[in-house]
């Protein structure tokens, strides 16, 4: 039988800004299974990345989780001590960025700041060691006379390599889960291919479990097994990659699949989805996308919609599926 | 609507930058090097490459944003290379340019209705007060945006009703070209494609000639007749768009066509990518012969001795490669 | 899962479709607010930098009105009245030679107040003028003038600042003594003059930096190309977009300039190179009161009070607008 | 490297050169002699002594002579003292101001270090309000103020310190160090703490964190050696400052140091000393600008130095 790796149970998570409380996660859950790739689609402000940092502990004031659980492996994060929670970072879970540029030390080369996550891993391990491994990892990224490049500092590295020397320092400690924040969104597309390649590659090699959180459906639909798509804090549908791509539930989700250019030919109009991105400090008490669902209904403006399932697992927080809306037979249901 | 009436010629185009590193060292920067097409009227001409391709660059510098280091640039016929300041802007009426950056491009200080009439002021084209006001308002209008709200800052705004505000302030001196440049890279998925739908309505009202600079080659499809690959300064491939995509000859675009990443996880999952090595060199630094021969999985002895050709392969494709058909 | 527990009571009417005025109520955009209004509001939120401002109202208040209410002239000597501690007549006390101690320090004020608003004034039309025109016409122009600047960055201020000062002083005489010389400038005196002169001559490299700096970025921003390319003449490109986005940033270092310049001139007067007598400014006073530190402290301690009270209210009010006025602060 | 380090030192020498002009050119341009203060002296006496100094030849010659004899490291004799080599008065003198700089300089960068990564670290809890309101009035009080001030309260009334220092104990360093150094460690803790509060929100920290390592040494390790650069930039022009600029200090305390001895006689128009110590601080501060950009290379790797 499969145990969970990671559980999620009603998240919540706020920022308390002067003009407000920013509510960027608000009630989510959801589960992952070792060796998965996890899949978080949303536009900024969905709250795709907070809920992510929020399992690495990485909220900072004016943030903070204002309610739900974090599980990993059986064990609550938030009840972990000090030492479990430092192991808990870079050895069970690791995490990679969006921008590879400022998310090296600028100051420290390259081997320094690997050495740091091996020792981590391994205590007080001899430099051989740490060098043997650094090389080791290096390779394993695919970053040429890695003995070199240990003695570089990071400006000396171009932008993709700085990602393969992020992904191998977030390998050192061999972790369980690797969250990737839009790890190719800063990137040219020939290195965002590089990039994804390797991700791969290595999750086949370690097995290890990723949340890919990232804004591209096209990256989505390759590296995935299961998708979660975010809307306003909140999740609004979530299945398999299979599911979510030719059985999109929620109109949100159809919106944006259907918005795509790219199966477009030319002088065929796009079909866009209408309005503007949510405003965070004014959220509309019920669907966060109500104001811009063409299907909306009176219900979706003041309540909070509930989930509801298929069999598949499939699961969509829209009122459209309440069996009440279809009763009414007025709802457009755009294919 | 594409007709044959050349509309912008540009003729062996040259852009380069002279800077200075940290250590005051002088080097040079070919952002775009020796470039020659032409723009149809009516047409739709797409652009794509990775940073540090020279595609913003060639952008700009046919607006004569830049002063040219070498080349000529011809709109409808006219040399406007050498045009200065009176002579020039008429031909500053007939050209646009649309920003990536929805929230650089609107001076912050500015109303909304200021800046779209700033547009209006320096061409002088209303003719009173009340006529200014209706005009823009005519404009918001058009563009989709609440004409209430013309007396609001840039920064009250979303991207994608910031980017309609630049579409506004180009379309309102009536212009024959635009070039836009990345329009919607820096939006949300959801709005993209509100604003790529806005800038095609605008081109069929309006009669618009559009230079699409992109790095999306999904959104190039879709929104281009002809489209124009580069890279370090240099086009690899030209040709009409559904061609480009069944066809592709240069084996940098072969690449890049396959680097997209695809919507459907069947095809995404089953497909098999050109995965290219390294990264795009430096453009102070570039390398000999054909610029690509360094990622090229098909570089032979001769792409570092010579510079490839950019010719044409028969019904207007352009490619330049020492092996074009051969690969 | 809290929201599920109540969904069977939603009434079934309400599962028809919404109309769009319906969903427009959902959507409010936030008032409308300007850069000015919208800074004005920051400042006023900021408690520390408002009572700042208030502390230099009060300060301002007492020395342009307080000495021609006060009984006593500055230079007025009462004999028998030397050296006396705080008191009713004199509540600063007097000094060596018995003049009011109060009215020396109101006056003293003026002098440092003045000294600092007129430099910064100074400062700043020298160092944006440079700043604008090295930025503006950059290359080879631009090189030059920001070396020039580099090398006064460097020369010891102090030091210059010194000689400068004991150099013109003679000129000056010369010139306030001829018969020609305007009335104003003799009622300012040599000290003074000569303060003007070294703070304009080598304090406007900062501000000269930070124009030159804000005219390079703005230049190179987005909505400048914009105006280019719809035809914007270069004088239109920096009267509508280049000073309104930098006015900000100068007014604050302007308004920091002041409290420097007061700095500068009360250091200047401690040693002995500042105002020249009767005439009073705070750092002259505190400099006459070190002669009796021992026996009567607070002769100094009024003077040097005052000063600091100044600056600090100043810097406090001028980081104050920095905040306020900032755009990096801003979203 | 070397091309760099050659580049910077070329400008250093042209900011000494043009230095070294104006003051010699703003000094002889004064109008009135250093002899004419003293009545008694007539016209004949006057005319020999300036011939002596070598003051009645046209300015540039003497311009060409001083340059000369200051390259062969001469740097005249005083008027005022006469017989008395300025490059003696300056190497008897200086030591006092140099030690009392250095002490002062310590203090400033160490504890202004210390102070702005507390307050950085424990942004708007009462430690760092108190450090920042102090550190505030620190930048507002002129130095002579908070040196008399100081001097009348510790040492006059309470006894805890001499005020008058030959600098011969430790104690006698207390009140002039601490005047001296208020102003640039109130600096320094400004600088410090808003580069440290930059630094936290650095993406670098956050990966940091994430690696897993201890909060003390994401802030030691990662924080701390970018949050120091700005103060870097700062402590050289500083150190040159508080070794030239405590002239206030020097006389408040009676310290025979270089200070006090320049403003006397700048007052008594005597060019060789006024020349003299005006060379010598401007080498030292333009020296120590030279050191700290070389020196900032080194420290930040992003500049790059080996090409």
């Amino acid at each position: 039988m499969v145990k969970e790796l990671l559980k999620i149970n009603d998240l919540k998570v706020s920022f308390f800004t002067p003009a407000g409380e920013v509510k960027a996660v608000n009630g989510i859950s959801y589960t992952l299974e070792p060796g998965k790739v996890l899949g978080i689609v949303g536009e900024s402000g969905s709250g795709k990345s907070v809920s992510s940092y929020s399992i690495m502990g990485l909220i900072d004031k004016p943030g903070k989780i204002v309610w739900g659980s974090i599980t990993f492996n059986g064990k609550d994060v938030s009840a972990m001590n000090r030492s479990e929670r430092l192991n808990f970072s870079g050895n069970e879970v690791a995490m990679i960025f969006q921008d590879p540029m400022t998310c090296l030390n600028p100051v420290f080369t390259v081997g320094n700041q690997l050495a740091e996550s091996l020792r981590h891993k391994y205590g007080k391990i001899s430099k051989e060691e740490v060098r043997k491994r650094s090389i080791e990892l290096l390779t394993l990224v695919g970053i040429n006379v890695p003995e070199k490049r240990l003695s570089q500092y990071p400006h000396e590295f171009s932008g993709g390599m700085r990602q393969r020397a992020m992904i191998a320092m977030a390998l050192a400690g061999a972790p369980k889960l690797l969250i990737a924040d839009e790890p190719t969104t800063a990137l040219d597309v020939t290195i965002q291919a590089q990039i994804l390649e390797l991700l791969k590659d290595i999750q086949k090699k370690t097995g290890m479990a990723i949340v890919l959180i990232t804004h591209d459906l096209g990256i989505v639909a390759d590296m995935a097994d299961d998708v979660i798509v975010m809307y306003g804090g909140r999740i609004v549908e979530q299945g398999s990659v299979y599911s979510i791509f030719h059985n999109s539930r929620h109109p949100y989700t159809k919106g944006l699949i259907r918005s795509l250019p790219d199966l477009k030919k030319r002088g065929e109009k796009l079909i866009p989805i209408k309005g503007n991105p949510i405003d965070l400090l004014n959220l509309p008490k019920g669907c966060a996308f109500a104001p811009r669902c063409e299907s909306c209904l009176k219900v979706c403006i003041n309540h909070m919609p509930a989930e509801y399932a298929t069999e598949d697992g499939h699961r969509t927080a829209c009122w459209l599926y309440d069996e009440r809306a279809n009763n009414s037979g007025e709802v457009k249901n755009n294919g | 609507m594409v007709n044959s009436e050349v509309l912008l010629e540009v003729n062996n185009l040259k852009q380069y930058f002279h800077i200075r590193n940290n250590l005051g060292e002088k080097a040079s920067v070919k952002a775009v090097d020796d470039v020659t097409f032409n723009i149809y009227r009516g047409e739709t001409l797409g652009l794509v490459g990775e940073s540090g391709s020279g595609k913003t660059t060639l952008g700009r510098s046919i607006l004569r944003i830049y002063d040219l280091t070498d080349g000529r640039i011809k709109f409808s016929g006219v040399d406007i290379t050498k045009l200065r300041k009176d002579k020039l802007l008429p031909y500053r009426k007939k050209m646009q340019y649309i920003f990536q950056d929805p929230y650089a491009s609107l001076d912050p200080r500015m109303t909304v209705s200021d800046i779209v009439g700033e547009a209006l002021d320096i061409h002088k084209l209303a003719s009173s007060k009340k006529d200014r006001e209706d005009k823009i308002r005519d404009l918001l209008k058009l563009v989709g945006l609440n004409t209430e709200h013309s007396s609001r800052y840039p920064h009250e705004f979303s991207g994608g009703q910031r980017q309609r505000i630049g579409i506004a302030r180009a379309i309102a001196v009536e212009p024959e070209f635009i070039v836009c440049d990345e329009p919607v890279s820096a939006l949300d998925v959801s709005i993209r494609a509100q604003i790529i739908n806005t800038l095609e309505e605008m081109q069929e009202r309006l009669n618009l000639t559009y230079l699409f600079i992109s790095h999306d080659l999904g959104v190039v499809r879709h929104t281009c007749d002809r489209v124009g690959v580069m890279y370090l300064g240099h086009f690899v491939e030209l040709v009409e768009s559904e061609e480009l995509y069944k066809n592709p000859l240069h084996p940098y675009t072969q690449a890049l066509l396959t680097a997209i990443p695809e919507p459907d996880p069947e095809m995404a999952k089953k497909r098999n990518r050109i995965i290219l090595k390294g990264e795009i060199p430096s453009p102070v630094n570039p390398p000999s012969g054909c610029k690509f021969r360094t990622r090229c999985p098909f570089a032979k002895d001769l792409c570092s001795q010579q510079i490839p050709e950019f010719k044409d392969q028969g019904n207007g494709h352009y490619v330049a490669c020492h092996f074009t058909g051969k690969i | 899962m809290r929201e599920m527990d109540n969904t069977a009571v939603l009434e079934n009417k309400l599962f028809m479709p919404a109309t769009e005025s319906e969903k427009a109520t959902v959507e409010i955009m936030r008032p409308s607010v300007g850069y000015w209004k919208d800074a004005w509001r920051r400042l006023r939120a900021n408690k520390v930098a408002i009572g700042a401002l208030v502390v230099i109202l009060l300060v301002l208040l007492a020395a342009v009105i307080g000495p021609m209410l006060s009984p006593y002239k500055y230079d007025q000597i009462i004999k028998g009245s030397e050296n006396l501690s705080p008191n009713v007549q004199h509540i600063f006390g007097t000094d060596s030679l018995g003049r009011d101690l109060f009215t020396r320090t109101m006056i003293g004020a003026r002098i440092s107040i003045a000294v600092g608003v007129v430099a910064a004034i100074m400062i700043s039309i020298i160092g944006i003028l440079y700043g604008a025109v090295s930025g503006f016409l950059g290359g080879w122009a631009d090189i030059v003038m920001m070396r020039i600047v580099d090398i006064v960055y460097s020369v010891p201020t102090v030091l210059i600042v010194i000689l400068l000062q004991v150099v013109l002083k003679d000129p000056i005489d010369k010139y306030l003594s001829s018969a020609n010389s305007p009335a104003f400038l003799k009622g300012l005196g040599v000290g003074l003059i000569s303060i003007f002169f070294v703070l304009a001559l080598l304090y406007w490299v900062d501000m000269a930096r930070i124009v030159r700096g804000q005219i390079l970025a703005l230049k190179e921003q987005e909505y400048v190309l914009a105006a280019k390319v719809l035809g914007a003449s270069s004088r239109d490109i920096i009267s509508k977009h280049l000073i309104p986005n930098c006015i900000g940033q100068i007014i604050v270092v302007a308004t920091l300039k002041i409290p420097e310049a007061i700095f500068v001139e009360s250091f200047l007067s401690f040693i002995g190179l500042g105002v020249s007598i009767p005439m009073a400014s705070l750092g002259s006073l505190s400099q006459a009161a070190l002669k009796g530190i021992y026996s009567y402290p607070y002769m100094l301690i009024f003077p040097a009070a005052t000063i600091s009270v100044i600056i600090l209210s100043m810097n406090l009010f001028g980081d104050g607008l920095r905040d306020a006025l900032d755009p990096r602060m801003k979203k | 490297m070397l091309k760099y380090v050659l580049k910077r030192l070329l400008v250093s020498l042209l900011t000494l050169w043009v230095m070294f002009t104006l003051t010699f050119f703003l000094m002889h341009l004064t109008p009135g002699s250093p002899f004419l203060g003293d009545n008694k002296i007539t016209p004949e006496i006057f005319a020999n002594l300036e011939a002596k100094y070598g003051l009645d030849k046209p300015i540039l010659v003497q311009y060409e002579k001083y340059a000369q004899n200051i390259l062969k490291g001469d740097f005249g004799e005083s008027i005022k003292l006469s017989g008395q080599n300025v490059g003696e008065i300056i190497s008897r003198k200086f030591p006092y101001s140099l030690k009392l700089g250095l002490f002062a300089s310590a203090i400033a960068i160490v504890i202004g270090t210390i102070l702005g990564t507390i307050s950085a670290l424990k942004k708007n809890t009462s430690a760092d309000r108190v450090i920042m309101l102090v550190v505030t009035i620190g930048i507002a009080v002129p130095s002579f103020v908070v040196a008399t001030v100081s001097m009348v309260l510790f040492g006059v009334k309470l006894h805890m310190f001499p005020t008058v220092s030959n600098l011969d104990t430790l104690s006698s360093y207390i009140l002039p160090g601490f005047a001296l150094s208020f102003f640039p460690l109130s600096f320094i803790t400004r600088l410090m703490r808003s580069s440290m509060l930059d630094v936290i929100n650095q993406d670098y920290i956050r990966t940091a964190r994430a690696k897993g390592l201890s909060e003390r040494v994401v802030i030691f390790k990662h924080g701390l050696r970018n949050g120091i650069l700005p103060v870097v930039t700062y402590a050289g022009p500083m150190v040159a400052g508080v070794l030239t600029g405590s002239f206030v200090i020097e006389s408040i305390f009676s310290i025979p140091g270089l200070g006090s001895s320049f403003v006397t006689s700048i007052t008594a128009k005597d060019y060789p000393t006024v020349m003299g110590v005006t060379i010598f601080l401007g080498t030292l501060l333009i020296f120590m600008n030279f050191l700290v950009d070389i020196l900032y290379r080194f420290v930040d790797p992003r500049i790059n130095i080996t090409k």
